[in-house]
């Protein structure tokens, strides 16, 4: 276990602060030029405009849980507990962006399918993917011991990010209702400049999420490890 | 070294319980482990016994690492904690061969251990109806199958009668005689007269060192009141 | 020499779910007239009409047979629960493995018995056809049940020692076996209709490919889950 | 005075049950989103076809509350045997219906919270189109749930006293719940579609009657159940 | 009487555990039950308590059968048993306000019992970490707050440090003070000293009068071996 450094308490740095202001500024203007920029879509009309928040959220959450596994696998190797606040900390903003794309698709569906919902393989596969981190979240909380929570949770993660491909693969392996993957050669540039710059800030923003909820766990932790120092200080070996 | 605590400690979400354990224990000494309800006992049993982490420090039972190396621990050691940990719907003897096969003494032998105990009467009735007494009888029968060389006992006279009692000195001082080492964690040291060496006490998370106040001042408040620790020691 | 032992732990273990569960009296049976219940609950569910029963035969009977075997792995648990058995077994010497494989083995043999019962059950409520390729139907049910029994084993140890036991297994279980319930669903229902023996093959193959991940990943992950 | 003391202690059970639920932090929402599972589970089993799923709907929503209240009436026991916390329940003086009261209530309320989420997500999931008379869908599900309630708490106390106690209550309680639960889904589906009015009548009626026998019979039956 | 057992006996299955149990305890007048592991000590309080129903014969506590009176028994009773029957979810102090309501006595002084069984510093902690001997405290605690005229003591000293024993003792004499009457089940009387006017044996299932053969075997079978019932009694 690692001491606390010396500085791990107080009010975020102005650094970050700055960082989450820039972020935000980021983003409403990534909006605004990818709303203003494209053309009315010759099937959908204004609707298409959806896509900048959907498609976003639908790729950071790949990415929240990508981060999931990875620092899960780390956490099961090296014991360290940061990775296993990081795990938590994105799966945190991961679900809520994962509920944020199935809202979004929704919303979109609705007027362009006539339906809140159908049981297509991304849509299915991408509520079910919701689910396991939902239950991750759920172990989470049920259990209390910090180690035990670390390793069972890790587990969890690991396996459930096997969806994480099926989700993406979902398109190619069934025939779906749902949009395929395009590439930037199939989308005319109007659009993906709008796509490709959204994505960045979403990116940013989720990177600002993961970072301040990791933090705010770390202060937690770091507070711990000072009554650590406090309780242990007085014993002579 | 039987036993060997390096400033074990633990916490309990914020609340630290034990604050830095330091107890070294011979082969062949028998220990006893005082200290007033809460102070941590089975906390620190239970971390020797592999059954929790240490949140700090180090602890070795003959060599090896509680921690680290588990698997090596757990041949050396016997714990009886405060729950029997029986399977209810097996008999008696049942219990005892699948503990023997997971201790890997497949082929020890059960009905000498269950007469031992004075169940024999009972070899083939199913524990869910036992006696707090016999069940925990029955979990001696276990350690006398496993004669670990590090016997961890939390409170073992409780619900036996005074024939248990004998029954479980008896066991202890076989194992000494055999250079075992026990920690016996006693509220009581009449029934423990004769097996132990000596006795630690814990208070406020830190192996206690007695001093004068210790034995002179009234006993008002209930956290502090412990029976001098020294009183009945042999060693 | 260290080996044999554990083999001998899990043999050992297996002998011992498979008592335990006969002694409770009702233990298996009730858990097989369970699956049939549901069966008769779904069948309610699905109204009287002749087809659309048929057509959902090879769903409802994954799901009795899912519903049906958590509450086996929940109990394959319990037992230890009760009475800190659990706590007898962590501390008992030997390679952590032994003790998943003896459960896993154990619920093997019960899921399976009880497969027998509801599958037979299900054939004659929803009227289904048995088409030429029943073998292949056996198979395919074997591999599904490797795969429910496999995870539902690995997360009933955490969940039925965590707060909330009865809801948290299947809440775990249940979306992560979503591809394994579908694949099985899908290649039943392929040979059921006779039709699509490309498209089953298909299935087929996943559903062996999610085998092997699950049984892979449980028994190196068990060390973790079952330690502290 | 006793008659009040009775109601005293109905109140704190009430507020015991509620609040160890609420202590095990996620309990409500994990419940809650296990019948979303069980909902998603069904929607694949019963395939792709809207028209199919449309026709199902009423059966699977009753069917999920169902299989996801079962979680909630053996947790509210499974509270009091941790512990031997029953026996203490048992030694306080004052009448037993005391005791079957508050955990009727907690179950009621925490049943009641939880169906109003499955139903909006069931809703979404399989396309339903929200009727004119929705009110008295609302009214629908209420009975229905009183009927699942009573009989599901009643029998819990039972079964969570034997071995096997997960599989024994599901196993008692389906099969007596069967009339109530075609009650609720016919009637739930006549409001649905619309027609039938006058046949919605005669279910409701059914529903009606069963709720109260239910509720005199457990309420009459608990002291011999609970006792010893 | 507090106590009138005529002929109380109990089977499980096919075996008589208890045979006939005949015991009056008068209103004022402290008992201790001794006898083996498993002769149906905690059978014959259980069954008094109204948790379990006698195969045969009658039992009165305070002039009410137990056997149909169950709820004016229960106004009466106290029983302090093995587990110790609280929530593991609710705080120290949630147990003890939840125990008074169903007591029937919802405005009864709970930090005070807290206080005097020493948990204050818990009182706001779920009950779900406390070690074995704080819950035998809260469980205390909640007797307490009852105040029963007839208690029923099972092993009462288990898992209680030598405070914790001055405590129970404590509560026992006072509520002798107040005329109540107890049943305590011992398996060694030099805690109980000073608060058990006279012991009363169970062997084989029945109520066992001592003779002078008991005084003098060597103890040689772990059956029979008990300590000399009438040394330590007062009466
Ligand atoms: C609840 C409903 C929906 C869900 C859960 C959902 C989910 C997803 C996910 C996970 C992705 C990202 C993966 C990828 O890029 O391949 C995605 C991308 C996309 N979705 Fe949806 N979606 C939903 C509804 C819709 C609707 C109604 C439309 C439009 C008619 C739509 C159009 C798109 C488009 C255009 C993409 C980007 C594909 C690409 O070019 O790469 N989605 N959706
Ligand atoms: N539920 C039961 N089913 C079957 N047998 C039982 C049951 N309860 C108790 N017995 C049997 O009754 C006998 C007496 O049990 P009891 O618990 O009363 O003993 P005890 O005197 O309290 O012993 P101890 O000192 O060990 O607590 C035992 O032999 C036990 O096996
Ligand atoms: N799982 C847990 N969660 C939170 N606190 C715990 C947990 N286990 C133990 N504690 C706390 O640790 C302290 C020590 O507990 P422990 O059981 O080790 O005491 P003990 O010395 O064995 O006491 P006793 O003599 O009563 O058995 C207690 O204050 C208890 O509240
Ligand atoms: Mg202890
Ligand atoms: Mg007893």
């Amino acid at each position: 276990m690692s001491p606390a450094p010396a500085n791990a308490f107080g009010p975020p740095k102005p650094l970050h602060a700055a960082f989450g202001w820039i972020t935000l500024l980021f983003f409403v203007f990534t909006q605004a030029y990818a709303v203003a920029t494209s053309p009315a879509d010759a099937l959908m009309g204004h609707l298409q405009k959806i896509m900048y928040v959907h498609v976003p959220s639908a790729w950071v959450e790949f990415a929240a849980f990508g981060v999931v596994l990875l620092s899960s696998l780390y956490f099961l190797w090296k014991e360290d507990e940061r990775a296993d606040l990081l795990a938590a900390a994105s799966a945190e903003v991961g679900s809520v962006f994962c509920g944020l794309t199935l809202v979004q698709g929704m919303i979109w569906g609705r007027p362009t399918w006539g339906v809140w919902w159908t049981w297509d393989a991304r849509l299915t596969s991408t509520l079910v993917l919701f689910l396991i981190f939902v239950g991750y979240l759920a172990l989470r909380s049920f259990v209390e011991d910090p180690h035990r929570r670390g390793q069972w949770s890790a587990a969890v993660g690991i396996i459930g990010a096997i969806n994480v491909p099926i989700v993406w693969m979902s398109v190619k392996w069934w025939r779906t209702m749902h949009q395929i993957q395009s590439n930037p050669r199939s989308l005319s540039p109007e659009y993906l400049r709008g796509l490709l710059l959204n994505l960045a800030a979403f990116t940013l923003i989720t990177a600002w999420f993961i970072w301040r909820r990791y933090e705010a766990a770390r202060y937690e932790r770091a507070a711990e490890h000072v009554s650590q120092a406090a309780a242990l200080g007085g014993y002579d070996g | 070294m039987a036993l060997d605590a390096r400033g074990v400690a633990r916490r309990f979400g914020a609340r630290w319980v034990l604050r830095g354990i330091n107890l070294q224990v011979r082969a062949g000494e028998m220990v006893g482990l005082l200290g007033h309800n809460g102070c941590g006992k089975s906390t620190f049993m239970r971390i020797v016994a592999t059954l929790l982490k240490a949140s700090a420090g180090d602890c070795f039972v003959y060599g090896s690492n509680v921690k680290t190396e588990g698997d090596d621990v757990r041949h050396h050691v016997g714990f009886f904690s405060h729950v029997p940990g029986l399977y209810d719907d097996l008999t008696a003897r049942e219990n005892l061969a699948f503990a023997a096969t997971m201790l890997g003494f497949p082929s020890a032998d059960i009905d000498a251990a269950l007469e031992r105990v004075g169940l024999t009467h009972v070899t083939h009735e199913r524990v869910r109806g036992f006696s707090a007494g016999m069940q925990r009888r029955l979990s001696l029968a276990r350690l006398i199958l496993q004669r670990p060389r590090l016997l961890l006992l939390d409170e073992p006279y409780n619900n036996l009668d005074v024939a248990g009692i004998a029954l479980m000195n008896g066991f202890i001082r076989e194992l000494n005689a055999a250079g075992g080492a026990a920690v016996v964690v006693l509220h009581d040291l009449v029934p423990a007269e004769g097996v132990i060496d000596r006795t630690v006490t814990i208070r406020e998370g830190r192996v206690h060192v007695p001093t004068v106040a210790d034995f002179t001042h009234d006993g008002a408040s209930p956290e502090a009141v412990t029976r001098p620790a020294g009183a009945a020691g042999v060693s | 020499m260290a080996f044999r032992d554990d083999i001998r732990r899990t043999r050992a273990i297996v002998w011992k779910d498979l008592t335990t569960e006969r002694r409770s009296k009702a233990g298996f049976s009730a858990v097989a007239a369970l699956g049939v219940t549901i069966l008769v609950l779904f069948g309610l569910a699905l109204g009287p009409d002749g087809k659309a029963l048929q057509n959902a035969a090879a769903g409802a009977l994954w799901l009795a047979i899912l519903f049906a075997s958590v509450l086996a792995f929940n109990r394959s648990y319990q037992v230890e629960l009760d009475g800190g058995a659990l706590e007898a077994l962590l501390l008992y010497p030997g390679s952590r493995w032994a003790i998943f494989a003896g459960k896993l083995i154990a619920n093997l043999i019960f899921v399976m018995a009880m497969l027998v019962i509801v599958v037979t059950v299900g054939i004659v409520l929803f009227d289904v056809r048995i088409p030429a390729q029943w073998p292949s139907i056996v198979g395919i049910m074997m591999l599904g049940v490797v795969g429910i029994v496999a995870l539902g084993t690995f997360y009933a140890a955490m969940s039925s020692r965590s707060r909330a036991r009865e809801v948290l297994l299947p809440l775990l279980l249940y979306p992560m076996l979503i591809p394994v319930l579908l694949a099985s669903m899908e290649a039943t229902k392929a040979f059921l209709f006779g039709d699509l023996l490309s498209a089953s093959g298909a299935w087929v193959q996943m559903l062996s490919l999610f085998d092997v991940i699950f049984l892979v990943a449980t028994f190196l992950a068990f060390e973790y889950v079952i330690e502290v």
